[in-house]
């Protein structure tokens, strides 16, 4: 059973999307860790480091992500996480803007793989299988 | 222990002067409270929000208001100047910034500086602590409307300071509904404690002749609540306001879908308020109703966006709220552009004016819903004050704390989360898991009956996926969760 | 003299000789009967126009139609794909242009040479006379739903044939609601005449086992017309097409605006159709209505418009009418883009699904509004039987000559013209002026009540410039209209 | 007084705006002689001949007045109508077209005013003042 740690990060308090995210994984079959909203790059990694992780899927719906998701790549990898694969998805950055520029600005930062406004949980389950088999 | 107390003057003044040291900005001179007093009373009608409010009410008008902020002050001047005038806003509001809504200043300071930086705007609304009293009173300057807080905080005691020393005549949050849909573990000891205190400051301004507007936040998680557990949270937060002296309340509902639920539920709201606020001895706080676009999921399709707000705009004028806060045709992506702003207020504006001749008029559906959401909140609020041994705020902690009132979908670990709505076949929104709820025997009697009828019409289970299903509904245009809806959404 | 009588078929085969004759495409092999009728019987449920009005109104669904016509065939086809596709929409049409309306054939061919030259439609619709069969069909095999000619032609017997020989299993129209609005002095019994013929042709297929949908027009001239007034013309429509043979006929009604009026006019619209039908000996028509978005003038502002497009989807599907007709964004400018109308259907789609599981419910305010219009109903159909001492035919057109019946604003020269229509104070249309119309004195005093009591309010005469505000009012955001209207439609 | 013919070209058959105009322009004190709707360009003519029109209003509504109102001016000329002002109005082509564009090619076909979509009869109240005297 792979596992993977789901959140909300910053000062975010999204919670609908959330409860939804940690039952269609645990449906699917999925060991989930939920660190829940308002949790910082600290609670995901600790998390993925205690439970021994495949992934983590930060969540971020308020407009903040950019900032929030800040050098979380680098942290996993100082946590000897880099094998981790990272997944963002929700209203990630602030506004209405290019998805194409969006999501080149995530990968950059270190994301594997990264979800538009619009794009459902239930999206991400093939890729999930992919990545982690 | 925390009580439903007017808060003693000089305790009051006490804490004011720690709340004024929690950030820089509380200096400002203008907080002197006779320099605060002078200002608030030099503001003209038209930007008075109590004013404007009643003189609404007395008209039968539905009146509007966007949501919008940004991080610097000039562009929040530029967004509030544009939908005044091309959106023919009632109201304005700033909405603050997530940062500022955990008193996070610091975090917001390097937002502005950030957004200064790029020159776009990296906060999710309008930092006004950091902007301080300078920044807020530039702002209210720029326009000819009310303007509002609206924020999320669940410590807002600086943010309201700062505000009504600016000249802001309103502020929108509560104990309740700014603690559970928008935190995650602050008690809610802490948190009335601080709206007692936001409460109190309009009591005094109050007690000066000043009438200030405040709102408790009705729609709560946005996401199926049910109407009468939001409305209980309504009234107990206008108990709560007017026990501090606030007397103009404007108690709040969020779109629940069906037409006749939703004019039910705000005229079973505006109606308890008064009633309950009698009961409480409070026979002169002038009560209004607001109304919340769809607060849940938005279509991504604009014209089904506007749509939808067309929708809500019927809703809210058949039902005779008093305000109407609007949505855009950006809902489903990110905080809206001006120019998008300002469409989601025109198409509202359309219809609050061209329905503000007609109400929905009363019908057995109407009226067997009204009664049905008043024994449900009557019940609630019994057993509210049963368990606060005669104190309301004692009581409200307490029925979260063992689950007698329970709200859906929140974040926050101060309410049980056992509850679980669905939608019966009209889609009114229904409980099938009711938790420790003070519901009795025949009220969850009623709501299972009518979530077994959709079962069975549906062919299906009543189950978390019927839940899922519903959230995910309306994005899709369905009001009645199908099976699947997970996989509609790409229209 | 014109009678209420099936035409025999011999005469039927004799006229048809003659249309088919009026333009060189009546020679198309396909208009041999026995081959149309092979074409017809071949045409798959999902493309049929009774099959899938009898499944919606089984479901209960409210399904919607565009308008839409150009004058080349492939941008036609181009246009009807692109509406079914992005508009999601449930039955195509072709709108037919103003001079094929007029059968000025020759007008048309020049505007489809000129259309070709400058490559853009310079006609107002889809010349499907000129096109004939061949191009009829090449756009009916393009496309996966119903289609239906959708004009305002005073004699269409020529079209008729040529769209059914084509597959288009539905036309509109009527030799009263195809004459008042769009004509002037052509004889109503020329117009009854041509349209018996039309309805004759349908009646014909319905023998070989065919089921062919008709549809009266029910907005007649779209401004301000009284309830009980389009309404009687759409039972009398239904009743000359049942004498003829047609089995499957929705009876159409135009947005007037007040949302319990339109409720009320859809239902007694469908019960008295069919309680007159059953009256009249027909006891197997199966009988939908269609409800026609808002018909006078838009708002030009494109957020107001979508909004105006919601507000008639909740109307439609609240008053249960199981087609709805679409306008859009570019309504009050011209005839939209193909982007512009699927923009309209997508708004109106969104609105007839989310609301599907909901109706208007039974409010006393409902049930009197029904029983007016009932009433009113009544009374004029009596008055129309009357004066055709038992026959229907000559009795509509006696009842328009000597004013018994009277369309206000209509361009022809067959109404009186006298009658006069305003809203009342809940933007309920009345009538002021009576000129000869049958109603009873207790009927005029109700009218009369209501609009001393808008005038009273209004502080103001019941005048024609309160009529000019109530024509103006809807496009400048007001139901009711205001004292000087015409200033404020630059917002 | 002044005279008006006024009137809906071609084979329009839009009658609301028509009876308005013709309402509004009485009350405002001019003679108004209404050719009604479906009138051709010798309708036209033909009224403001007898009654030695000052003006000429045409409306088009359905979107075939360009194509109805060709050669308007010249038949004009030639029935020695050459001062008589032409105004035209309603929604005078097919579609949302740009508004310069379109009051350039009826000025060239020898309009002297042309009202767009949305411009009520009210506004040309003015104009006719100006233009008539
Ligand atoms: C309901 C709601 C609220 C409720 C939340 C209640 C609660 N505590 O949960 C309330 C009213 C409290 C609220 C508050 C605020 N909100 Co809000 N909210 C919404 C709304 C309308 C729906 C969110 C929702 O529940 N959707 C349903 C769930 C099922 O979908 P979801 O959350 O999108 O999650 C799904 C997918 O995104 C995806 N997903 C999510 N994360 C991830 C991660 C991965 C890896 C993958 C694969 C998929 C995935 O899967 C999820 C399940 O299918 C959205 C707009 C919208 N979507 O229509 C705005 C929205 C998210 N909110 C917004 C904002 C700004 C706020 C506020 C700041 C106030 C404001 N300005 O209005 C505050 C923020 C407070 C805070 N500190 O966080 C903005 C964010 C703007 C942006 N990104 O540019 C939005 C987009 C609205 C808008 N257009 O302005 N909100
Ligand atoms: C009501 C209406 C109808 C009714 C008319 C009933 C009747 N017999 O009068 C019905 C339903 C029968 C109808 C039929 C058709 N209509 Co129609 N109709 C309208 C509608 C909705 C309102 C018109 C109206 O009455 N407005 C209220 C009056 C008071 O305003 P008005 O007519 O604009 O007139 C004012 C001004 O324009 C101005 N004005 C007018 N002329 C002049 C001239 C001068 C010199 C000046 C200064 C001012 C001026 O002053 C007037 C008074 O203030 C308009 C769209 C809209 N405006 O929202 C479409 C519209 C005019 N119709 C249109 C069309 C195409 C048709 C049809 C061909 C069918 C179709 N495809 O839908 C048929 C045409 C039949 C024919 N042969 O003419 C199109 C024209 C398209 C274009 N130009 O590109 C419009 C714009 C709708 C659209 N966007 O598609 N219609």
């Amino acid at each position: 059973m792979k596992t993977v740690v789901i959140g909300v990060i910053g000062a975010d308090v999204h919670a609908v999307g959330n409860k939804i995210i940690d039952h269609v994984l645990s449906e699917n079959g999925y060991n989930v860790v939920n660190v829940g909203v308002l949790s910082s790059q600290e609670d995901f990694i600790n998390a993925a480091i205690e439970t021994d992780a495949n992934a983590i899927l930060i969540s971020s719906l308020y407009g903040h992500g950019e900032m929030d998701c800040k050098f979380f790549k680098e942290k996993c990898v100082e946590a000897g996480l880099e094998d981790v694969k990272l997944y963002v998805g929700g209203n990630i950055v602030v506004g209405k803007q290019d998805n194409a520029e969006v999501e080149e600005k995530f990968k950059e930062m270190g994301f594997d793989r990264v979800y538009m406004p619009g794009q459902k949980i239930e999206d991400a389950l093939t890729h999930l299988k992919e990545d982690l088999g | 222990m925390i009580q439903n107390k007017k808060i003693p003057l000089e305790d009051f003044l006490n804490t004011r002067k720690e709340v004024l040291n929690q950030w820089e900005t509380g200096s400002h001179p203008d907080l002197k409270l006779e320099n605060a007093v002078k200002k608030l009373k030099n503001i003209p009608n038209h930007k008075n929000f109590s004013y404007v409010l009643k003189k609404a009410k007395s008209e039968g008008r539905t009146l509007i208001q966007p949501r919008a902020g940004v991080a610097l002050i000039d562009k929040h001047i530029e967004l509030l100047q544009f939908l005044e005038k091309e959106g023919h806003a009632d109201f304005l509001p700033a909405t603050i910034d997530s940062y500022t809504r955990q008193n996070r200043y610091q975090n917001a300071e390097d937002g502005i500086k950030e957004s200064q930086r790029q020159n776009r705007s990296l906060l999710n609304g309008f930092p006004a602590v950091n902007h301080g009293v300078d920044g807020c009173e530039k702002v209210f300057n720029a326009i000819n409307v009310p303007l509002q807080a609206r924020h999320g905080t669940p410590d807002a005691r600086l943010l309201t300071e700062i505000i009504h020393a600016s000249g802001w005549t309103s502020n929108e949050g509560g104990g309740i509904s700014y603690n559970i849909p928008y935190a995650k573990n602050i008690s809610l000891e802490d948190t009335i404690e601080y709206w007692q205190y936001c409460d109190r400051l309009v009591g005094y301004y109050q007690e000066q002749g000043i009438e200030l507007n405040r709102e408790p936040f009705g729609p709560l998680t946005g996401t199926l609540v049910p109407p009468s557990i939001s409305n209980t949270v309504a009234i107990v937060e206008a108990l709560l306001a007017a026990t501090q002296g606030v007397k103009n309340i404007t108690v709040g509902y969020g779109q629940g879908g069906n037409l006749v639920q939703d004019v039910a539920a705000l005229r079973a709201l505006e109606e308890q308020t008064n009633s309950y606020l009698k009961q409480f001895g409070f026979s002169d706080v002038f009560v209004t109703t607001v109304f919340h676009q769809w607060m849940g999921g938005f279509p991504s399709d604009e014209n089904e966006a506007t749509s939808l707000i067309g929708y809500a705009s019927t809703v809210a004028t058949l039902g005779n709220a008093t305000k109407m806060i609007t949505k855009t045709t950006h809902e489903s992506f990110g905080i809206p552009t001006k120019e998008a702003n300002a469409q989601g207020l025109r198409a509202s504006k359309y219809l609050t004016n061209l329905l503000k001749d007609q109400v929905l008029s009363d019908s057995k559906e109407l009226t067997n819903e009204i009664t049905q959401i008043k024994r449900e909140v009557d019940i609630l609020m019994h057993a509210i004050v049963r368990v606060g041994k005669g104190d309301l705020a004692q009581g409200i902690i307490n029925a979260f704390k063992s689950g007698l009132i329970d709200v859906p979908f929140a974040p926050s670990e101060m309410t049980a989360g056992k509850i679980m709505p669905a939608r019966d076949l009209d889609g009114k929104i229904r409980v099938f898991e009711f938790g420790d709820i003070a519901f009795d025997e025949s009220i969850k009697e009623f709501h299972r009956n009518k979530l077994k009828r959709r079962a069975k019409k549906q062919k299906r289970e009543l189950s978390i996926q019927m839940v899922i299903d519903d959230i995910y509904a309306v994005a899709n245009g369905n009001l009645v969760g199908q099976k699947g809806e997970e996989k509609k959404h790409d229209n």
